[in-house]
């Protein structure tokens, strides 16, 4: 067979999940990467504002607070024993990468430079405490060079702009996936015994997105078309500062440098919803406090957004007033020259898209879509599992976004995502290494072709007169009015009933372009179809809980409700169908309690 | 801050090429100006134009010197000294110049054999060139 | 506002000749280049093929000629170009494959011949390998580069010849050269003192003034061409 | 099939601005020099071997005035431009004040030159 590979282990996505695995399960089974992008320009590379490990180098710190504080953050519905993983092994993996060249900024003595992050504190003062490791503000970029470099040091396998459009499951084993090449438009065949996803995460159902236009939850969309689950799609993070309509995001690392979001009276209104961390309060509040302010007309001059403040002579206002002292003792003050150097291309985002100079000017913003909380479920070991009771799909294996472990429950910290990438990536690596040396190859199934080039032909074959662009459009205006950060029930069952509709008109939509090399109309059509159907799940798993928790905020339950709602939403796509289950959580040591910043 | 020291780059005609024509770029200059400061101090400001200067300065030979209001050649114009300094400006000018030649060359032509072709060319060219201005120097 | 984007058009399946094609499209002043050809794509003529992701400046995919300049169509917005015509075209140098989409593959090549990865043997400490915030300095500007390659393709020496290394794969060699940490940078200027290493480029600041991570390209070459003549990093 | 990378004349076409510019100036106004004094050489040996009519009319057109503004403004640029790359060779450090550097030059250029071709202008005018 033409086009036909045979790989141990295949890897789907070249961001840092995906090349974390690779270089671990490079090192003892035969490997490929395969991925749509070329690798650096993964996702992974626009990551900002740092890394969280309690390694300490500032102030005290413990790997135990971050995973109480990660807990918290999660408004619990995390996976306890998860969150213990990751943070435990935050402090190793993060003196990994430095061991791998990585260049983190520094302090004076030479160690790694730390920053605080929204939700990550002293868990005895209840302060922020500086836990973010960084590279100035793009820490993201160097994890994925360093990993991408590493990659090449070991000679991985890199099947650059193929995209997987399907994976194939026969007799209850995973066989490998399909692949076509964009350069050719040739579909290629992948045989091997395990695969791991590592296809980032889908917040181009939205409007206003700090998402690249490549996010579009393949991962997600291709497995639920074979059967397996989503999990937790209704918890969608919204970050607070997203430049004003364009949805780039700027860091939390703005804030964490002593930035404040500023009102249209002029006031610092974190001080009212987090009396304690104030404007580092973990996202899915700020978020809320902003809508909320802005529905009561105070966004600046009545519009929907608010000024993001990094004005030195604000943050020293403020810094003064919250008695924030460097780590040596004297009080914190800072001058524009330092926070050029330290978020050099926050200031080059402004400057460039709202031609705003963040040292002399505030930044509009507003909340944008940012990070899937929900995804593939898996368990630690980044194994698929597909129903409620956690049974494994032998060699299936799922890391980062397009995952969900679950590490970040209902609202991710800051931070955690390249931690996740980097942990669960690694050990995915290592499981797939495993279970590849246990077994052999599952056969193919008779036509692996078959499902890919049926849904290749249904969008080559229609003869409608749809615009993909007209539903694209629609389907992330809905999703932003009424499955964004606040919820209704009737918004909802709107939004759900117009993704339905919108999901008959695209059958309707018309290809232009008939060519085979780099159809980047047909691909992005399929995109487009993977969106309906991740919008579809998420507006249904969100209509269906009933409470606010974390992300998910809904009006009409506004309280978080534990004896009704502990638990994962299970998800799938049956005939066409959405059907759901739920799973409980996994609580260790850390009961409930109310959550208060 | 350290420095740390490389061992050896490894020695290459790109590499010694490369810093010859910094070296002789600045050599030029210097010789010039001796030249022009010379020509001065020889009286040039009420006897040349500041074309025949300008020939001296780049080119200290006699004959450019012919057509301008000097009466007497010999003494200080032309003598070893110049003939000297001639021969240092033709020796950095011409190497350098043929060189800067066989580099503009070079970035247009990427196929060995052509490139040796044009080397060896251009090595002989200089070489004639060398031998030829050698030659008219001692001669005039 | 009305704005005409001419277009370098070629389809492999069906073009000898490529050819430029002409859209107006109504533009904010705000929007970025590849907005309007994401508009173009998505309502005027869907196979208008080119690369994009990240949509801000991060991610390297979308490098074109702008009116006659490298950038990366995300982040040259419509106002900052002074001009209602606006032609887009594929990047000088590389094979183009389709439109706006070029054959990356011998920039790559390049990139990967500068051993571009952070090589030290020596055993890790427990906790991280220490280097102090000037060390850390020394190499920090080079450490942005987002491989989008509008600096090797804006070089004259590259357009001569493609066997030429590109300032690009100089910047990365300068990232590991430079860190305190990294133990193979002699053999990496050994490699870059070669015909086609550093000596290709004359200091023709095109690429300086391409790079949009504002890099200082032609330093950092400049730094390379330097420990090279006097064999000493500092 | 993708279409071969080609170049050619596209490159002249790129708005490097000053910086390409002074590139351009330097590699035309080197090969310039290299031109002439390679011809200079072999002129002055024809005429002082063979006091050949081919050296001698050589000779003209190097003695014209509108030769001369050519040769000085190569020259001279020449020589400027090489001494401002020499200097950033020695001190990339100074490379971030590039555009300063190039004005500088550009200033200090325009007072050689210009002087130069004043002086030499007025003096053909004058007619001594
Ligand atoms: C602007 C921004 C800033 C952020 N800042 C931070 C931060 O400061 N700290 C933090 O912890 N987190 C941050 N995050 C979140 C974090 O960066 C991401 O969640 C994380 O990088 C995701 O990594 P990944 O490896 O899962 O996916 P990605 O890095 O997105 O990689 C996905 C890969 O999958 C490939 N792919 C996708 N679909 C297919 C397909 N069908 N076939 C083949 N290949 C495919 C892509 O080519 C790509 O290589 C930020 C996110 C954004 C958007
Ligand atoms: C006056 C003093 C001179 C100085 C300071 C000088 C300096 C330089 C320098 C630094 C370069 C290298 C440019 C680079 O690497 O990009 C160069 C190139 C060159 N020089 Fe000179 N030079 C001088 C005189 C001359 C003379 C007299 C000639 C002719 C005989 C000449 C011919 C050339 C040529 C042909 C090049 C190559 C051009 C290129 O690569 O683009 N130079 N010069
Ligand atoms: S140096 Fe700048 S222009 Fe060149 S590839 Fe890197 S980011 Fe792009
Ligand atoms: S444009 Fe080219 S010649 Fe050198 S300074 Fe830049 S690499
Ligand atoms: S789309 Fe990522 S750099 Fe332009």
């Amino acid at each position: 067979m033409n086009n036909y590979h045979q790989y141990d282990i295949i890897v789907v996505g070249a961001g840092g999940a995906g090349l974390m695995s690779a270089l671990y399960a490079s090192k003892k089974a035969s490997t490929a990467v395969l991925s749509k992008l070329y690798p650096t320009r993964s996702h992974t590379g626009t990551a900002q504002g740092g890394v969280g490990a309690a390694l300490g180098n500032i102030e005290e710190d413990h790997p135990e607070w971050h995973t109480f504080d990660t807990v918290k953050g999660s408004d619990y519905l995390g996976d306890q024993d998860a969150i213990e993983f990751m943070c435990s092994k935050a402090v190793p993996i993060v003196y990994e990468l430095e061991h791998m060249g990585l260049p983190f900024s520094r302090t004076p003595d030479g160690t790694i430079a730390q920053r605080p992050f929204g939700g990550h504190t002293n868990n005895i003062t209840g302060m922020p405490v500086p836990r973010a490791c960084y590279s100035a503000d793009r820490t993201g970029h160097m994890i994925l060079q360093t990993l991408y470099q590493q990659c090449i040091k070991q000679n991985v396998r890199f099947y650059d702009e193929f995209q997987v459009l399907d994976v194939l499951i026969e007799n209850g084993v995973t066989a490998g996936v399909v692949a076509i090449e964009l350069a050719t438009g040739e579909l290629h065949v992948f045989h091997a015994k395990a695969v791991i996803f590592a296809t980032g995460g889908h917040g181009r159902v939205w409007e206003i997105t700090s998402n690249a236009y490549t996010y579009s939850g393949d991962g997600v969309a291709i497995t639920l078309r074979r059967g397996i689950p989503a999990e937790d799609m209704e918890f969608f993070q919204f970050h607070p500062t997203g430049i004003y309509k364009m949805g780039i995001l700027i860091t939390e690392g703005v804030r964490g440098e002593g930035g404040v979001l500023i009102n249209d009276e002029g006031e610092r209104f974190m001080n009212t919803y987090a009396p304690t961390v104030k404007d580092l309060a973990s996202r899915d509040i700020v978020s809320r406090a902003m809508y909320l302010e802005m529905r009561d007309g105070r966004g600046i001059n009545g519009k929907r957004y608010m000024y993001l403040d990094m004005r030195p002579e604000t943050v020293n206002k403020y810094a003064a007033e919250d008695g924030r002292k460097r780590p040596d003792g004297s009080p914190y003050i800072v001058t524009g020259e330092e926070m050029l150097s330290k978020l050099p291309d926050i200031v080059d985002f402004a400057r460039t898209y709202l031609g705003v100079d963040p040292v002399t000017q505030p930044m509009p913003v507003q909340p944008t879509a940012h990070y899937a909380m929900g995804g593939i479920p898996t368990d630690m070991y980044g194994r698929v599992v597909i129903d409620a009771e956690n049974t494994v799909l032998p060699g299936m294996y799922a890391a980062g976004e397009v995952g969900c472990v679950s590490a970040h429950g209902a609202n991710r910290l800051g931070t955690n995502s390249l931690l996740d990438i980097l942990v669960f990536g690694k050990y995915a690596g290592l499981d797939a290494v495993e279970y590849s040396h246990k077994t052999g190859f599952e056969t193919l199934p008779a036509e692996p072709l078959e499902f890919t080039q049926q849904q290749l032909e249904e969008l080559r074959s229609s003869k409608g007169d749809e615009r993909a662009s007209d539903i694209g459009e629609e389907m992330k205006s809905v999703m932003n009015d009424y499955v964004g950060v606040f919820r209704t029930e009737d918004g909802m069952s709107k939004a759900v009933e117009k993704v339905r509709q919108l999901k008959e008109r695209f059958k309707q939509v018309q290809l232009g372009d008939t060519s085979r090399i780099f159809n980047t109309e047909l691909i992005s059509n399929w995109e487009l179809g993977n969106l309906l159907d991740l919008a579809e799940v998420t507006a249904v798993s969100a209509l269906a809980r009933k409470e606010s928790r974390g992300a998910h905020a809904r009006e009409d339950f506004p309280k978080r409700d534990d004896e009704n709602w502990m638990s994962h939403t299970l998800v799938w796509m049956r005939d066409g169908k959405v059907e759901l289950d739920y799973k409980p959580v996994v609580i260790t040591k850390f009961e409930p309690m109310e959550r208060v910043y | 801050m350290s420095t740390r020291t490389v061992v050896q780059v490894g020695f290459n005609l790109d590499f010694a090429m490369w810093i010859f024509t910094r070296i002789s770029g600045i050599t030029l200059i210097v010789l010039a100006i001796t030249g022009m400061v010379g020509a001065f101090w020889l009286g040039a400001r009420i006897q040349m134009d500041v074309a025949t200067l300008m020939r001296w300065t780049f080119f200290p030979n006699p004959n450019h010197v012919i057509n301008s209001d000097i009466p007497d050649l010999i003494p200080g114009w032309a003598n070893a000294y110049w003939q000297i300094m001639q021969m240092m400006i033709v020796f950095f000018g011409v190497t350098h110049g043929m060189n800067g030649l066989r580099v503009v060359i070079e970035d247009y032509l990427t196929e060995s054999w052509w490139r040796t072709f044009w080397r060896g060319l251009i090595f002989f060219l200089w070489l004639f060139m060398m031998i030829l201005a050698v030659y008219v120097i001692l001669a005039s | 506002m009305k704005v005409t984007l001419k277009v370098f058009r070629y389809n492999p399946e069906t073009d000898d000749k490529p050819h430029y094609d002409k859209f107006v499209v109504d533009a904010e002043p705000t929007d970025r280049i590849l907005d309007l050809l994401e508009y173009v794509k998505g309502y005027q003529d869907g196979t208008l093929s080119f690369r994009r992701s990240c949509a801000h400046g991060i991610c390297g995919s979308d490098a074109v000629r702008i009116n006659g300049v490298n950038r990366l169509a995300c982040k040259v917005l419509v106002q900052t170009l002074r001009s209602k015509k606006i032609t887009v075209e594929p990047i000088l140098g590389l094979p183009v494959i389709k439109d706006l989409i070029v054959d990356m593959e011998s920039f790559f090549d390049h990139y990967l011949s500068v051993i571009p990865y952070f090589v030290n043997d020596e055993p890790p400490p427990m906790k991280e390998r220490l280097q102090s915030p000037e060390q850390h300095e020394r190499f920090e500007d080079t450490t942005k580069c987002i491989l989008c390659a509008c600096c090797t393709t804006s070089c004259p020496s590259f357009w001569s010849s493609e066997e030429y290394i590109g300032p690009a794969a100089i910047v990365t060699a300068h990232r590991f050269i430079f860190d305190s940490r990294d133990r193979a940078g002699a053999e990496r200027l050994r490699i870059l003192n070669d015909i086609f290493g550093v000596y290709r480029c004359h200091t023709i600041f095109n690429c300086t003034d391409a790079c949009p991570r504002e890099i200082e390209v032609t330093r950092a070459i400049g730094e390379v061409k330097k420990a090279i003549a006097i064999g000493k990093i500092d | 099939m993708a279409l071969r990378r080609n170049v050619g004349l596209k490159g002249l076409k790129y708005r490097g601005g000053g910086p390409m510019l002074t590139w351009e100036l330097h590699r035309i106004s080197g090969i310039s020099i290299a031109v002439f004094i390679g011809l200079h050489v072999f002129a002055s040996f024809l005429m002082q071997q063979f006091g050949s009519d081919f050296g001698t009319t050589m000779n003209i057109v190097y003695e014209s005035l509108y030769f001369q503004i050519f040769i000085f403004f190569v020259v001279i640029w020449h020589g400027l431009n090489g001494l401002r790359i020499i200097i950033l060779d020695t001190w990339p450090r100074l490379i971030e004040y590039q555009h300063e550097v190039t004005w500088l030059q550009w200033v200090i250029f325009i007072v050689i030159y210009g002087l130069t071709v004043f002086i030499m202008v007025m003096r053909t005018i004058s007619g001594s």
